[in-house]
């Protein structure tokens, strides 16, 4: 295990300057990036860390990441074409997800934020159920404990305690499974983000924070978010904090086995902090030229976590063919899943009573009743 | 049949819960080895281990963010906030979460957590330990509050809370916890539902509404305005939310007359939800307008005064009088 | 006067209130270089520096308490809360500290910030996007509550919260903010009161009140109902808390008839205050029942039904009809 | 400045053991405690630090000390004597709190938690006002501005966010004062302080956050508290932490000065971790044999932070009628406080209508109209 202890005091003269990253490189703060490919899909030999993944489990990882991002584009346009109200684009983060998830057991149990779709499909969620949410159908609906893949959470950091308490539940059950949290990096100034990490390693709990440490929240760049990084943070809540190239499949792959492993040898909690780029917008209602440069963008373009995994599995020689046969894969999810989507159409407002409580009240009943009535008498006009 | 204090009650009813699933646990601060700082939890750690009896870290957010996830994961967490004064740091995970899980997931996750928080006042104490913070959680589709009167009644609503596959807050009031005694069936299963209200004395001229601490005010101003000739009918609601409106509405439509009582100030108050509705779904029984004898519209005072902030038996007479004067 | 969105009449008065006194300082999640998310504070940053245009953490009880300390400096801060349901992690903050600091003191201390909440649904977006909080407020003594319903309200509501000695929410309609143009003087000086209603239409039949979105919406429907003859006069509370019950219940006794609106949930809402002091103060002046048409009992729902759950015109009319019919 | 930064895992088998601290000592997680003075009142070398205050100021230090002391014994009396509803004794945190406060300007705001008597007295503060919360007469109401002590926190760590932002206003002022803020070892569970942790550091706010670690929350030890001391736990943050002993007033002075020295220079905020030991109850509703062991009492009474001041004063030639006079004045000030308790009357209920609003509103001059004609109906009975 890397030590990523090491603290290197960041104090700046006027803090409230907020001066952004020089070139939206990683921070230099002293804090090791563990690395096994670099951007050019080339291994890097690490002195702890080594890929864990053979050439076919990374072919399938690579399936679900392009499929991720096929969706995303989809998502996207449907936003533009006025058929969702909004679309909180995944892209570029596929690696630091799907590398993550990919170490976890099937039955060890995930608790996303709200962009972690590239997880979702690897753990068999319809698209059509994100992009649900999107067009105000519903809020949340799956069925989490057949995917053992929670609920979004739209309330940034709020999932962080249910995770720690599921994995509480974990350690009760006497159980060997594993709790995987997302989030990001705005969310660990939340306070109960920082209750999470105390919870967690003072019950000792299996759970694995994921800061997804997209460099932004909306607008505020990391340097306004924090002064001590979360992978540095980690230590002094008394558990591992593991800085790791998010857009690197087998460096965060292998960080999260790790980290999995020893949670379930009862080691406890541990932080990892996957250092990647949100390439798109925080969610379509943003507009990123307003507080990130062209450059910028650029340089994280060429860190494309896809390209990288392409370049290595073309190395590996995987033919073409995967790649042409992938791609049709995924206009053809597209096509399915748009118009599915365009066929959606929500409950009726009285259905929701349904869910309020587990039996509604009688208040409850005579208000749905009257609102029936209400409803009935609108469709005659 | 057993006499109990209402604080012995509660344990009773916990310890009995916990017994009858072992997938109950209770977190909280300092309810281990201290049994909690009103001795709630006494002896259960001992009783029932230290992974079922959990001292928590000081924070609230902690306590019921972390109970939603046991619950996730099939356990029955009860919470136990220290005081009425300091639930709100923990007000996200109640508001946005515990009471909206089984509706934004349209049924797929669920919430079946119990809360359970120490409240009102004229308990002689210092700031944020004398309130009653119910109206900041009435609001909330999906959340469950309740409130006992009684030992008998705090021995079944604890049990029936746990029970309830809906997260719910048992405000329990402090002031009683020691000082009221009373006959329990520890034999008895919890039978009825979480959410009915109860007609503890009956009358014909005015209809007098509270819940927990007040209800006890409320059957001795009964008591004194029998004295005096009228006769008071009192209703113990227990359930806060949702409020059992069948039971409030027919006492109402028989006397004609409504007060109602609470420890919280005045406005926006539950007593504001109670006149609104009965004065709706009753105008042409109502005598005279729904009045409330509530707490006063300022933070909870230092205790030297509490007693001028409470509602006593004399301010409810005091408003029987204004009311029977229509 | 120009003509102004809502949005722009608020950025507006803040940047006047910010030229006026230079202890006016703002903070919030990307209000800097994003301009906020609704781009309430474009320009401000540019303007006034960042110094005086925080980007905050992320972290709500972040923002509400150091802009307390900052009060506590001699500022005067302004805290943006992204969206309504995103404020309840500050709500210790709120509701223990802000709102009691001058009380719990006897003055020594007091806590002049404003909260710009934006709230309000019918906009098409996704979960916690769409709320009305306002009754989780409601009930604390010492807080002011204020929504406008026009631009010119809107940017008198900003100043005078400003200046206001007390803790001050300014509800912000979201809907409203760039669909609502009207005529703004920016050279009037704020002035009355920060806590009157204003009575928005005169009629003699019924009254209908309510504040921030629902105004245009009664407005609507008193127009529908001058031309079916009826005459209903529309009151804009402006002020949630502390009310103007002197504008309120002048206008009651006057009608004889009232319907309250508000988006948040029935049940404790802004409407059970109105409707139980109301009922208590012009008991004999009332024909009807005061009537509520509000959110449903539920959490707010996906937004393609929103419409179903955000009161209409169709719905105030219905209940007018109700009122009438008594 | 001496580098706290070593994070030694102290990942134990089942957490929810919550085992206590062996024998009530220091904790043996490999960060280093800054003392200057040993428990026999000897002193300490330090490769850093060193003592900062002379004879006379130590005099009067201890002049403090002991004086809180006495009334802090007093307020037990009155409690048991019912003339209290409560005490919170300070016993045992005296060095704590006056080498803290010893080492500010008396212009430097302190923002306590409910504990700091002899912080107060030191500032000036009539303990009268104290006492006087506890006797249910007022909640915390002294001249904040003219003293620079802020009122008494009940709501645990809802002081930290408020005096961070009183930094920042600090900051905005382009002033150099310095603020203090008082926390527990419990207190820094709370999500609210770790919010004004990060905040602190991002804004580089001169506040120092002084943890007073007396190894208890009422009954929870630190290792069911936490597994990251707060003296790690600043690191994350990105601020220097410092843990200190607590009983040793020089140490404590000597590192809050320094701490003091570089907020005032622009330097931004630090945490103190100050180890000391709560003598007597959490409060007198409070029964520790519940949760502590006779040996750990012993042993931390063997660490008297009065005791060891007299020791080395003593060895600095400080004559006994110091001592004697010094106990003389202590029942006088305690005799006069008691008295003055005893004959406190609250404000009628009717006057706090005047502390709700600025301008009472409409609603609140009828309310108080009526409370007052019912008040008086009562009198007459
Ligand atoms: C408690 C809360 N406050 C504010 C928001 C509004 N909001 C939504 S996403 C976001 C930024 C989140 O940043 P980060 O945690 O870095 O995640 P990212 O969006 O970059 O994936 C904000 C402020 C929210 N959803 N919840
Ligand atoms: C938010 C909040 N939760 C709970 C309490 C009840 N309470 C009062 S003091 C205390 C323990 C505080 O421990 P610590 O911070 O270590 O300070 P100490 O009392 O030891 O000085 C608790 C739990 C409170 N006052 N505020
Ligand atoms: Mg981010
Ligand atoms: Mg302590």
């Amino acid at each position: 295990m890397t030590s990523t202890n090491a603290w290197i005091p960041r104090i700046v003269g006027d803090a409230n300057e907020h001066p952004d990253d020089a070139a939206g490189g990683m921070p230099a703060d002293g804090i090791e990036t563990v690395q096994l490919l670099d951007a050019e899909g080339g291994e890097v030999r690490h002195p702890t860390y080594s890929p864990q993944l053979s050439a076919d489990e990374v072919r399938d990882a690579y399936r679900t990441m392009f499929l991720a991002r096929r969706i995303d584009v989809e998502g996207t346009n449907l936003q533009r074409q006025g058929q969702l109200a909004l679309w909180a684009p995944a892209k570029g983060q596929e690696a630091a997800q799907i590398g993550a998830i990919t170490a976890l057991r099937p039955t060890d149990m995930v608790y996303p934020s709200y962009r972690e779709l590239a997880m979702a499909m690897h753990r068999g969620l319809d698209p059509v159920a994100i992009l649900q949410i999107m067009r105000g159908i519903t809020h949340a609906t799956w069925d989490v404990d057949a995917l053992h893949f929670g609920l979004f959470s739209f309330v940034v950091g709020a999932q962080t305690l249910q995770a720690t308490g599921y994995a509480m539940g974990v350690t009760l059950d006497g159980a060997d499974d594993v709790v995987l949290v997302c989030l990001g990096d705005g969310a660990t100034s939340e306070g109960h983000v920082s209750e999470a990490l105390n919870f967690a390693a003072v019950f000792n709990a299996p759970v694995i924070f994921l800061v997804q440490n997209n460099q932004y929240a909306i607008s505020v760049p990391t340097s306004g978010q924090f002064r001590g990084a979360p992978a540095a943070r980690a230590a002094g809540f008394g558990m591992p904090g593991i800085r790791v190239d998010g857009n690197d499949l087998l460096a965060v792959h292998a960080v999260v086995a790790e980290a999995a492993a020893r949670a379930r040898a009862g080691g406890g909690p541990t932080l990892v902090e996957a250092m990647t780029y949100r390439i798109g917008a925080h969610t379509t209602a943003d507009d990123p030229t307003r507080y990130r440069s062209r450059e910028e963008e650029e340089l994280w373009a060429g860190r494309d976590p896809l390209v990288r995994i392409e370049r290595w599995l073309r190395d590996q020689g995987t033919p073409e063919e995967y790649f042409s046969e992938l791609a049709t894969e995924g206009d053809e999810l597209a096509t399915d899943v748009r118009a599915r989507v365009l066929a959606l159409t929500p409950d009726g407002i009285t259905e929701l009573y349904d869910y309020v409580l587990a039996e509604p009240s009688a208040a409850l009943v005579e208000e749905r009743e009257q609102v029936e009535r209400y409803l009935a008498t609108l469709e005659g006009r | 049949m057993v006499q109990l204090s209402m604080a012995k009650a509660i344990t009773a009813g916990l310890s009995r819960a916990m017994d009858r699933n072992d997938h109950v646990v209770t977190i909280g601060q300092d309810i281990g080895k201290l049994g909690g700082v009103f001795r709630i939890t006494d002896g259960l750690q001992e009783r029932f281990g230290h992974k079922r009896v959990m001292d928590s870290p000081l924070a609230e957010a902690g306590i019921v963010g972390t109970a939603l996830g046991m619950a996730q994961r099939g356990y029955v967490p009860v919470c136990e906030i220290q005081f009425d004064g300091f639930v709100f740091p923990a007000f996200d995970q109640i508001i946005n979460q515990a009471s909206r899980l089984r509706f934004r997931s349209q049924g797929q996750v669920t919430a079946p957590i119990v809360i359970r928080l120490p409240y009102g006042g004229n308990v002689g104490s210092i700031e944020h330990h004398g309130e009653s913070p119910e109206a900041y959680f009435t609001p909330t589709p999906g959340l469950r509050i309740v409130s006992p009167s009684t030992p008998a009644d705090a021995y079944e609503l604890i049990q029936q809370a746990i029970d309830s596959p809906d997260p719910v807050i048992v405000l329990e009031p402090k002031r009683l916890y020691h000082s009221l005694k009373g006959e329990v069936d520890l034999d008895a299963p919890p039978s009825g539902e979480l959410d009915r209200a109860r007609v503890v004395r009956l009358g014909s001229e005015i209809t007098l509404i509270g819940y927990g601490p007040m209800v006890s005010t409320l059957l001795s101003a009964a008591k004194v305005l029998a004295d005096e000739g009228h006769s008071a009918e009192v209703v113990d609601l227990r359930s806060i939310a949702p409020i059992d409106w069948a039971t409030v509405e027919t006492s109402a439509r028989k006397t004609g007359r409504v007060i109602v009582a609470h420890e919280a100030p005045r406005t926006s108050g539950v007593g504001a939800e109670l006149a609104a509705r009965i004065q709706e779904h009753c105008f042409y029984a109502l005598e005279s307008p729904v009045l409330r004898v509530t707490g006063l519209d300022m933070p909870y005072p230092p205790s030297r005064v509490e007693t001028d902030y409470v509602p006593s038996v004399d301010r409810v007479l005091q408003t029987v009088d204004r009311a029977l004067a229509y």
